[in-house]
């Protein structure tokens, strides 16, 4: 009954708040990309509108446009949804209306495990994902003897356990960890702490401006090169913004990077073109999302929940954002990871030039298993 | 007493002092708080070294005669002419800066301050003012209060300190609002006296009485305000005259 | 025939070393009208805070109706009927002249906590406050909103206010400060008016009130004592007339 | 040897660490003292004020070359220009009203600024480099202290030092408060107060600007490094006593250091110890540390 | 809005009748969220604008009580009522502690002992285990009213939000115009003179800061059932901060003000949140700015004085 028929998107995101650099507009110009793309490609039989919100990372806020969205406005997917408690939120609320949630923003793993439902699909990274393959490359490289330098909130706590299981499981020790308050803005004192811990790696279980300070700071005070920091969320925005000089050599994994292939040089040129920056794994990974729940709607000829979840969980993703990406039955969409080096000043070449491409960790490892989940959908 | 008669030098040299000249002349003021037309129409004039008195009943308008020359009410017409300025043209720290001291009624003695911290607090606008010595000398209260908290002091003593503020800054014409509220007999007579010095040392002054047994010896003119008009002018030697007028109007 | 209401042994008040009151010791009669007066700066106004409680006292002890006050707060001395008045009028600026009333005798009621019941309750209240309102010639004014009043009229709203609580003995500081004269008369005569069947304590500057007024006077200097008796005695005593009067006796 | 399990080594570097952030603290929290106690005005813009100080650094930097020394000169006038125009045009009219009404309008400033800036910075900020001179740093045996943070204590604690000395070593500060009891009557003794209060609100706006400048090579330059600030530079006004310079300025320190101690000793609760600090203080001395009590 | 304080069973029955044809004119979601606000602000209004009290932390009897009624009914399975109540109840108790530290001191430092102490129970919301950190406590239960009505129905939650709003209402009201609100108003006048009447100052104050946290904690539990979500917004300081625009910007001191406010301002956050983008902040701003200048009485203020002024 889609035929003739008005597919609404909802982007829900933050266009004012702390992360409408790493999603915010962009994400907002992503998906209308994606939407002209189908629509020039595919010529469905259907429209396409888009609406969007700034959800202001308030959970109420979130919970009341998602609801006037499914209830009033027969909006069908709310997406991108950045900041955990706004997705935990949203994403109910699409169960209870029985639309669908695609989320790219989120950095918990808990949407795919203790909160994952049948309607909702993770999209781009998660805490697991990026602490995983940044811990593993580096113990592996040699860095052994790891401090955590971690924000004193669920979020830094998950980011700390899960970088840690994996430096263990790999031979490396966690000769530290410190609890910084969030936010802070100075983080002298616990990079003296980490500096006397002897520790060769400093791991940062934090994000945003957290990591930025720290990362400054750190060089503030020779504790690099001496010990090197490795990101455990980072963005393409915060090398940007930070620069090579005090970034250079650190080790972070990303799930998208522009220059990774012609295909993502051509799209991320054409994302360039409208918003004057490149774009983030967050912004890249919102295109493909939309991208496939479209491509779903087409094929099964329907906007019926069940049918087009149906739809996008056996048709792998294959675009520039990912290749071979399949989404499991918790709901996580499963696609390879890029563990990156910052360049040194001097290496890089043109603008938003910044990194090597160190190695591709396969989707197989690259996300928690499904054996360890704790989904009750795959129980 | 006349210890201090000594020290007091004219406050702006004796050269200054010609009596008869016009100092300050008020033509058809009014005032107004927000709404409330509280003056309406003063004219009054005092001449270089007067003593005038404004009396009346409470609400008269005498307080906001003497705020709106100093330009303290909302808003003031007619004009205000002070040595030749118009005083409606100007703010009031100018205005206080041409000379002309204020005592208000509710003495304004500032919480945060010690006393001497009150005492130091209006800038010197002339040569000739009291030194803090001979302030001292007239009211002895403040020199043993002086590091204690200004609105600590008794109600008296926050009286003496308000008038003592204004001696110290050499202001050539002196606006003073019931000074000798709330004041023991003993220090009002002595207030007396210093009034009648500062006369005599070439200062003008307009006082606002209560107290008309105070005003009555002291001033050279008396004018009674009702309701925001001047409704009878008695000079001092009409006094013994118009007595009986006088307490009809005050209801003394 | 000595029948104190209010006693004070040796009451002393001290300001970080500066004696404001010294050694004072009081006995106010009941029924009397009893007048403090000094030099500025003698301690009276302080001598009321110390009786009030709103300041404690140094040293020394108060006896109110025998009982021993002087570890009370004070909310307990105002309970046991001991009201003052202030220097500077006291009033409710933006109630209404009843409402001021109201509030004190609201007080009898004890349901002063009762947010669930409505005000209307209090109308109870409004035949006794226009009386009281009555007895200081305020009738008139019972719906005018105070700040509204001329000053006079406040401070005679204030005293009514202080009646309102059936006070034993009240204590007025300088109730005619700042009064033309016609006021003045006015609030003497009211004073007169309510000090039947109560004890008076008053500090006032204006001798011709206090002549009229007071059966005894205490003469405060410098935070003692420096004479006592009724105003004949004590307008002739020449420590009085220097200290205070000021003419070198 | 050992303190409480902890080398003295390290101790003795956390507490430098406290001293050099207590220095901060000093700085902010005497811009909000001067204003907040001389003028009443409790201005939550302090936090925006001292981000604008720092962008205009970074904006001089990048887009004028103007260098980090003449930043630390013109980045707080501008910010104290800034500060006049917001006495003259919004805070003037509030002063017969209660102080939440200044509260709320700084509040509102603040939104004002913070939202610009992120409209047009966006919010990962901006890097600022020291000067050449003050890179690096010097070995103390028991840290590395770069020589920034040792100049961010000279700078600021010399500039704490003037401005108490300005304020209660001259007449300065007693006729200011003067001015915001009865600004009529003190205007009428012949002192020009609306002149007095513009004034001193620009120089504690400037103050911020200054810290500003002082902290962008610390941490990135982004719009919403002052508002995580504010309330903790609040507290420390408080706990040293409204209106008291040096109440402020030793709070501050003395923050800094208890601050630094407790990270070493339970990292989880710096960022409340400042509050319980400010709740005890409170009720042992209502007016705080150095404060007059009423 | 009435302009003019009517008869309080007239200004009642207006909002009753307002209440009952709303959600078929407006987004019942979006009504329930301003009507927890509403009655947010009007218990805040009672503080400051009836105990001329400040308070700055507000916020932590608001969010305290969401994460209270939030735990019980999702984790222990308490019905909704009894999960609000205890919510209400929490708060007040949380107001009885503040209160007890904060009702001696006066103006600014009351405002900031209260800041503080809410500080402190912002980082215990962030810490605790049980309210979820700052991804908040997700999926509460609306459950079923007394077994009976089923609040996932959301007409029915909107008219039990409704009821709970009015009762709030009511008792503010009550309160505001009681023997207790006269002496208040009282105490709000001139302290000393009311102490020297015999009247315990501080005790009359903490009770008034008690209901005013109560009813505040009874708005914070409801948005918690309405939201099914108590988040970490709730309890941030920035919701002190909003409680007192709103209370402003409707009218301090008047009875329907705080109300008002609410709705221009949740009216206006939702509204900017798909228009605007990035200048929401500025847009805040400037309302601040604009109402302390200009209309400083209010909305609701300032059309009563409008009205009174062409009588
Ligand atoms: N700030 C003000 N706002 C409004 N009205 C005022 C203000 N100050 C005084 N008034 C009114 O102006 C009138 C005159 O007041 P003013 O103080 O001049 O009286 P006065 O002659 O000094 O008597 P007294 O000082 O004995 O009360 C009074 O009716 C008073 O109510
Ligand atoms: N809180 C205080 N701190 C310091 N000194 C004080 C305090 N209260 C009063 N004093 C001093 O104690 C003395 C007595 O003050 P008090 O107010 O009792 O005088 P008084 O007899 O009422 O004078 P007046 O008739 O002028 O009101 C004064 O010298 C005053 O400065
Ligand atoms: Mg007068
Ligand atoms: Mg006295």
């Amino acid at each position: 009954q889609v035929a003739g028929g008005v597919v609404k998107i909802g982007v829900l995101t933050d266009l004012s708040g702390v992360y409408s650099d790493v999603a915010g507009r962009g994400t907002v110009v992503a998906t209308q990309m994606a939407i002209d793309d189908f629509m020039a490609r595919e010529k469905p039989g259907f429209k396409v509108e888009l609406v969007s919100a700034d959800h202001q990372n308030k959970g109420d806020i979130a919970a009341n446009k998602a609801r006037e969205w499914f209830e009033r406005d027969g909006v069908d997917v709310a997406s991108e949804l950045v900041t955990t408690s706004v997705a935990l939120a949203v994403q109910k609320i699409a169960k209870e209306k029985n639309r669908i949630a695609l989320i790219s923003g989120a950095a918990s793993t808990r949407v795919t495990n203790e909160d994952c439902n049948d309607v909702t699909v993770h999209w781009t990274y998660d805490t697991y994902a990026v602490a995983n393959g940044t811990a593993k490359a580096v113990t592996k490289a040699g860095g052994k003897k790891w401090f955590f330098l971690t924000a004193d909130y669920a979020f830094g706590h998950s980011l700390e356990k899960d970088a840690g299981d994996v430096v263990k499981a790999n031979g490396g020790e966690v000769v530290g960890a410190v609890r910084h308050p969030f936010p802070g803005s100075d983080f002298s004192s616990f990079l003296l702490k980490a500096q006397s811990s002897g520790a060769q790696i400093i791991g940062l279980a934090n994000a945003g401006g957290d990591t930025i300070n720290a990362i400054k700071q750190a060089a503030e005070f020779g504790v690099t090169p001496k010990q090197s920091l490795a990101g455990l969320l980072m963005f393409i925005t915060d090398i940007h913004s930070l620069g090579l000089k005090t970034t250079q050599n650190m080790y972070l994994t990303e799930g998208f990077y522009w220059d990774l292939n012609p295909e993502t040089r051509e799209w991320s040129k054409r994302f360039f073109g409208q918003m004057k920056k490149m774009p983030t794994m967050i912004q890249a990974g919102q295109y493909s999302a939309v991208m496939h729940y479209l491509k779903a709607v087409k094929a099964a000829g329907t906007k019926d929940t069940a049918k087009v979840m149906a739809q996008m969980k056996k048709t792998p993703v294959n675009d520039f954002f990912a290749k071979g990406g399949t989404i499991r039955a918790d709901g996580r969409m499963v696609h390879d990871m890029y563990l990156l080096q910052v360049k040194k000043p001097a290496e890089s070449t043109t603008p938003w030039d910044y990194y090597h491409v160190r190695a591709t960790i396969p989707a197989a490892e690259a996300f928690q298993p499904l054996s360890a989940s704790k989904c009750s959908l795959v129980k | 007493m006349n210890t201090v008669a000594t020290h007091v030098a004219t406050p702006h040299g004796a050269s200054a002092f010609h009596p008869g000249g016009e100092l300050l002349r008020l033509t058809d003021l009014h005032a107004f708080y927000g709404e409330s037309h509280i003056l309406h129409g003063i004219d009054l004039t005092v001449n270089r070294g007067e003593l005038i008195t404004l009396l009346g009943r409470n609400g008269a308008g005498r307080s906001t005669t003497l705020k709106a020359i100093l330009g303290l009410v909302g808003r003031r017409t007619g004009s205000v002419m002070f040595n030749g300025t118009d005083l409606t043209r100007l703010a009031p720290h100018q205005v206080a800066r041409l000379g002309v001291g204020f005592c208000p009624e509710e003495r304004g003695i500032f919480a945060g301050l010690s006393t001497e911290e009150n005492l130091m607090l209006p800038p010197q606008v002339a040569s000739g003012g009291m030194t803090l010595k001979e302030i001292y000398e007239v009211f002895p209260n403040l020199l043993e209060r002086r590091h204690s908290p200004g609105t600590r002091l008794s109600g008296g003593e926050q009286q003496m300190l308000a008038m003592a503020r204004i001696l110290r800054t050499g202001a050539k014409l002196l606006l003073l609002d019931e000074i000798t509220e709330g004041l023991a007999p003993v220090i009002v007579k002595k207030l007396g006296e210093v009034i009648r010095l500062l006369k005599s040392r070439g200062y003008t002054i307009v006082l606002v009485e209560q107290n008309f047994r105070f005003a009555a010896p002291l001033a050279d003119r008396h004018y009674v305000l009702e309701h925001g008009r001047i409704v009878a002018t008695v000079e001092q030697h009409e006094l013994a005259a118009k007595t009986d007028m006088l307490h009809e109007l005050l209801g003394v | 025939m000595s029948d104190p209401i209010l006693q004070t042994h040796d009451l002393c008040k001290e300001f970080l070393g500066f004696a404001a009151v010294s050694g004072v010791n009081l006995q106010i009669q009941r029924g009397s009208v009893h007048a403090l007066i000094g030099p500025n700066g003698a301690g009276k106004t302080t001598v009321f805070n110390l009786l009030t409680k709103f300041l404690p006292p140094t040293r020394g002890q108060i006896l109110f109706n025998g009982a021993d006050i002087t570890g009370e707060g004070p909310v307990q001395v105002a309970r046991r009927g001991m009201i003052r008045s202030f220097q500077i009028s006291a009033t409710f600026a933006h109630l209404t002249v009843l409402e001021n009333v109201r509030v004190a005798l609201q007080r009898q009621r004890g349901d002063g906590f009762a947010f669930w019941k409505s005000e209307r309750c209090l109308n109870s209240l409004n035949q006794r406050a226009l009386e009281l309102l009555e007895q200081v010639d305020l009738a008139g004014f019972a719906r005018n909103v105070t700040v509204e009043l001329p000053y006079g009229r406040k401070r005679a709203l204030e005293i009514a206010t202080t009646l309102a609580l059936e006070p034993e003995l009240m204590l007025l500081d300088e109730p005619t400060q700042g009064m033309g004269h016609e006021d003045v008369d006015r609030v003497v005569a009211l004073i007169k008016r309510v000090a039947v069947g109560r004890t008076i304590l008053m500090v006032e500057h204006n001798l011709s009130v206090v002549e009229k007024l007071c059966d005894r006077i205490t003469v405060l200097q410098r935070g003692s004592v420096l004479a006592e008796g009724d105003y004949a005695t004590v307008s002739k005593d020449p420590r009085v007339l220097e200290a205070y009067v000021g003419v070198e006796a | 040897m050992e303190i409480l399990g902890i080398p003295s080594q390290a101790l003795f570097g956390q507490l430098l660490l406290g001293l050099i952030n207590g220095s901060f603290y000093a700085v902010l929290s005497l811009g909000l003292a001067i204003i907040f106690g001389l003028l009443n005005i409790i201005n939550f813009a302090h936090g925006a004020q001292y981000m604008i100080g720092a962008f205009v650094a970074w904006l001089g930097l990048t887009h004028l070359g103007i260098n980090y020394w003449a930043a630390l000169l013109l980045a707080p006038l501008a910010v104290g220009l800034l500060g006049v125009l917001i006495e003259r045009l919004l805070l003037r009219h509030l002063y017969q009203l209660d102080h939440l009404y200044g509260l709320l309008l700084t509040f509102g400033l603040a939104l004002i600024g913070e939202g610009v800036f992120r409209h047009y910075f966006g919010v990962s900020g901006e890097g600022y480099e020291a000067p050449e001179v003050l890179q690096g740093g010097v070995h103390l045996g028991f840290m590395f202290l770069p020589l920034y943070r040792a100049w961010v204590v000279v700078a600021a604690l010399a500039v704490c030092l003037g401005a108490w000395y300005l304020i209660e070593r001259t007449r300065l500060g007693a006729t200011l408060r003067a001015a915001t009891q009865r600004p009529d009557l003190v205007q009428a003794l012949g002192l020009n107060v609306p002149l007095m209060i513009t004034a001193t609100y620009a120089a504690g706006a400037a103050l911020a600007g200054f810290a500003g400048v002082l902290a962008a090579p610390i941490v990135q330059v982004n719009p919403v490094m002052g508002s995580n600030l504010i309330i903790v530079v609040f507290a420390v006004v408080v706990i040293g006593g409204m209106g008291s310079i040096l109440g402020s300025i030793v709070t501050g320190l003395g923050l800094g250091l208890i601050e630094g101690l407790t990270k070493v000793f339970y990292p989880e609760a710096s960022a409340v110890v400042i509050f319980v600090i400010m709740v005890i203080v409170l009720l042992l001395r209502p007016a705080g540390l150095f404060g007059k009590q009423a | 809005m009435a302009p003019t304080a009517p008869a309080p069973w007239r200004l009642f029955a207006l909002l009753v009748l307002i209440g009952a044809v709303a959600p078929f004119l407006a987004y019942p979601t979006f009504l329930m969220k301003v009507l927890c606000f509403a009655l947010f602000a009007c218990a805040f209004n009672l503080l400051l604008g009836f105990a001329g009290l400040l308070s700055f932390g507000h916020a932590a009897f608001f969010g305290g009580a969401a994460y209270v009624c939030g735990y019980l009914v999702r984790d222990l399975g308490v019905s909704p009522e009894l999960g609000i109540l205890a919510g209400a109840a929490v708060a007040g108790l949380l107001g009885l502690v503040f209160g007890a530290l904060a009702i001696r001191r006066s103006g600014i430092y009351f405002a900031m002992i209260t800041l503080a102490l809410a500080q402190l129970v912002f980082f215990l919301c962030l810490q605790i285990k049980a309210t979820g950190g700052e991804d908040g406590l997700q999926g509460i239960p609306r459950g079923k009213l007394l077994g009976l009505f089923d609040l996932s129905d959301n007409l029915v939650m909107y008219y039990f939000v409704l009821a709970v709003f009015l009762g709030g209402f009511w008792l503010i009201h009550r309160t505001v115009h009681s023997p207790f609100g006269q002496i208040l108003k009282a105490i709000r006048e001139n302290e000393p003179r009311a102490t020297s009447l015999g009247y315990d100052v501080a005790r009359y104050k903490l009770l008034a800061f008690v209901l005013s946290a109560t009813l505040a904690g009874l708005a914070g539990a409801t948005k918690a059932l309405v939201f099914q979500l108590a988040s970490l917004t709730d309890a941030h300081w920035h919701m002190s901060g909003e409680v007192v625009l709103m209370t402003l910007l409707g009218g301090l001191g008047t009875l329907l003000g705080p109300a008002v406010g609410a709705i221009t301002l949740v009216g206006l956050e939702n509204l900017l949140a798909d228009k605007v983008g990035s200048w929401v902040t500025v847009i805040m701003g400037v309302i601040f700015v604009v109402c302390v200048l200009a209309f400083r009485r209010g909305l609701v203020g300032e059309l009563t004085a409008l009205v009174a002024g062409r009588r």
